[in-house]
């Protein structure tokens, strides 16, 4: 099943004001670095952006934060980035604040089905408040529900035209959950590769999950803390 | 004399037991893993997913696809392993850490830490914090005893937003390694040359303090 | 004439949409692949863990590792992927695959279905049928429309342990179309040369027969 | 972190009577075949096993039941296999069916530290009995609790000296999530290599989950449905 559009132009065809995103990378880690700026380029507006982090002052989603494009992040850890303090302690900007491994388990629950589960994280925390809480062997749980997104944008390594995926390394992160929670799942690649060139045994997102793929122009890959020996 | 940051670490290291699988923090805890213990094998895991870093790269190793939870970019050992967060999370959740070591900004005696939120000021967000904490068996926080002001941060009961509740087993400051339990910090090493009354003063939770308190063995 | 199986099979082939992930029970279902439809390009997933599964094996490519949830040996075309049992079912929870296709022992008119059970007697299991039924957005049950006995299939209520409720969008029978909606059978299509008194006859649930009931066309 | 034992003995050391025990495979596929039959030498019994099928007659989990060495089965499909059917009917034998989806996702809980997560699979059906029910976004779900087990046994392809693991084709299935929710967890391969032989973009099971791996002396692979065109 072909998958492939030409370009970041068709890739995002449909995004409107006011829709939610889920936006992989971890930092600047395996960002769909094309289709920000084409977010940009749209200037869609009143957005609500679910990705861990939101980017630095001048890359990733913080330049869709520049433009105030943003409504409201949710997000696991939002430092690194002075406009996005300015605007949400101003209160522009609406923000979620979630433990990182609910986050990302939240976005696989949406994709999977799974309405709601219990985990401990965030017990007895502000992140608790208003929640169901249960104990279970002994430990008190609290519920989250999953989360879903009109557009999942995601980056891979490679990917083949049926809409298979493979990550690099540590660029994988919560690229593989939001592909599976986007009602439409759009992957930006560094290679496009035919079908059949993959192996089928290391799949990391199997191409049921995406809806458009395409090859992006160009790749940054800033490095946030480059750290040598 | 009150240790350092290095003085910490060191400290901290000694902790380590041989098979465990280990997160480290970013800040201090991530320096624990220059003092690995002669003959203890430990991975370390960091949740943005990858089991068994290595060292920082050289400058021609350095790779925008693999950093670790700070951000920084790093190396992998031998038989290392890529995931994506929500598996990595799953071996934090699942308790296939051993050990947990973190920084905090309180820490009360019963246990609970904060160490992600200043109302008003800082918001940066938990991160992994929060799941860390809910989850791992064992857990260490890396610390300095006083903030800049000079008030204690070992606390009776946190003042700002928790991270989790009773979840912390140990702490290491500059000046002491204290247990928590039943509800009390107990004092067992102290920093070489530093006085048991200096730590009592400089501490505002519960502290139970044994006749003997040893230094530490850095 | 009532359809034989492999009528049913290219019935529900008919089905297929453009751009549809399938998954195919055991049984009729599993002949449906045989039938697509020129231009219509459909990827089959098997709950097992594959998507993409291509024709069975020559004698010679038989693999022990490679099959499909059937315990039947495939193959896989180009693009295809295997999963675990977790990702897979995440897959068809998640509404993912756009049809699913089944046997069933009986239907309601409420959609109920009932193919896993019969109490004292038959105790294979669900498999993954009660995940797909309780999933699929559509659900094709392909069936007979009465059993050995002649006692008709087709129900106002099932009378064996229930698979999944009301989840059952149509159904296609060696005698007959029918939808499933507000809480009737309405039959849509007959078989070539098969009577509506016939179908009538043979349907306990409630049927709404429209005036003109086309012949299919197989 | 080397996790490597002699053999299927070693592997096994510390199962005892009355345990429960997780059997990676789906039919005959990807079953841990040494393991096994080591189990069935070393007769322990009142074994609680959940696994997705019971193999048959005289091969996989059909080994243990002909020495009546399972006191409760946890499965979702148990058909092809005659004597399980005798021992079911006549009560010798307790069986709990589950839905085959949420097997795998009760033993990934149970792998995750998520204690409990709704689905939808078996609303109104005699698998809800006694179970939470919940309605998300308008359908009726039920709460389904983790699944853990003192030994998980699992099956793989390739494993390295450090306990990851890489699985062939259909033959992964269950055998992932098992290994997550084993206090712990053995793994047989077909073949073990050193660390580092494998490419850690490209593991299915990283170490973290193996306790022990060893090579599996010989693999029959038996075919339950030889079909051919």
């Amino acid at each position: 099943m072909n998958k492939v559009v030409k370009n970041v132009e068709e890739a995002l065809i449909g995004i409107q004001d006011g829709m939610t995103l889920m936006i992989g990378g971890f930092g600047l880690c395996g960002i769909p670095e094309n289709s920000i700026a084409q977010l940009v380029k749209l200037n869609v507006r009143d957005l609500t952006c679910i990705s861990n982090n939101a980017g630095v002052d001048d890359f990733g989603l913080g330049l869709l934060l520049q433009q105030k494009q943003i409504k409201k992040m949710i997000s696991s850890y939002v430092g690194e980035n002075a406009e996005f303090e300015r605007q949400m302690l101003s209160g522009e900007l609406i923000v979620d604040l979630i433990p990182q491994g609910s986050l990302a388990e939240r976005c696989r629950a949406g994709g999977a089905g799974i309405p709601a589960f219990f985990t401990p994280a965030g017990y007895g925390t502000e992140v608790a408040e208003g929640k169901e809480v249960r104990v279970f062997n002994g430990k008190p749980h609290i519920l989250e529900e999953a989360l879903t997104a009109d557009y999942a944008i995601v980056k891979a390594w490679k990917g083949d035209t049926e809409g298979n995926l493979v990550f690099k390394a540590t660029a994988r992160n919560f690229n593989p959950m939001m592909a599976m929670a986007g009602k439409i799942t759009v992957a930006e690649v560094e290679e496009l590769v035919p079908a059949g060139t993959l192996d089928p045994n290391f799949i990391h997102t199997p191409g049921i999950f995406v809806q458009r793929i395409f090859q992006g122009q160009k790749f940054e890959k800033r490095i946030e803390q480059r750290t040598t020996r | 004399m009150a240790l350092d940051k290095t003085g910490i670490a060191k400290r901290i290291a000694q902790e380590l037991q041989n098979g465990w699988y280990v997160n480290l923090g970013i800040g201090i805890p991530t320096l624990v893993a220059n003092y690995i213990p002669e003959g203890i094998d430990v991975e370390f895991q960091s949740e943005n997913g990858v089991l068994g870093m290595g060292q920082f790269p050289l400058e021609e190793e350095v790779d925008a696809d693999l950093i670790n939870a700070g951000k920084q970019t790093i190396t992998v050992k031998k038989g290392a392993s890529f995931f994506d967060s929500a598996m990595s999370f799953a071996m934090i959740r699942g308790q296939h850490v051993q050990l947990t070591v973190l920084g905090a900004m309180e820490v009360s005696q019963n246990g609970d830490i904060a160490n992600w939120k200043i109302p008003g000021k800082m918001v940066k967000g938990m991160g992994g914090a929060m799941d860390l904490v809910a989850s791992a068996e064992n857990i260490i926080v890396a610390m300095m005893h006083s903030n800049k002001a000079g008030e204690s941060k070992i606390l009776k009961e946190c003042t700002l937003p928790l991270t989790g509740v009773g979840c912390v087993k140990k702490v290491v400051t500059e000046l002491a390694v204290m247990e928590i339990k039943d509800g009390a910090f107990h004092l067992i090493e102290r920093a070489p040359g530093v006085s048991v009354e200096e730590i009592i003063s400089k501490t505002e939770g519960k502290l139970i303090v044994p006749d003997q308190v040893p230094e530490m063995k850095i």
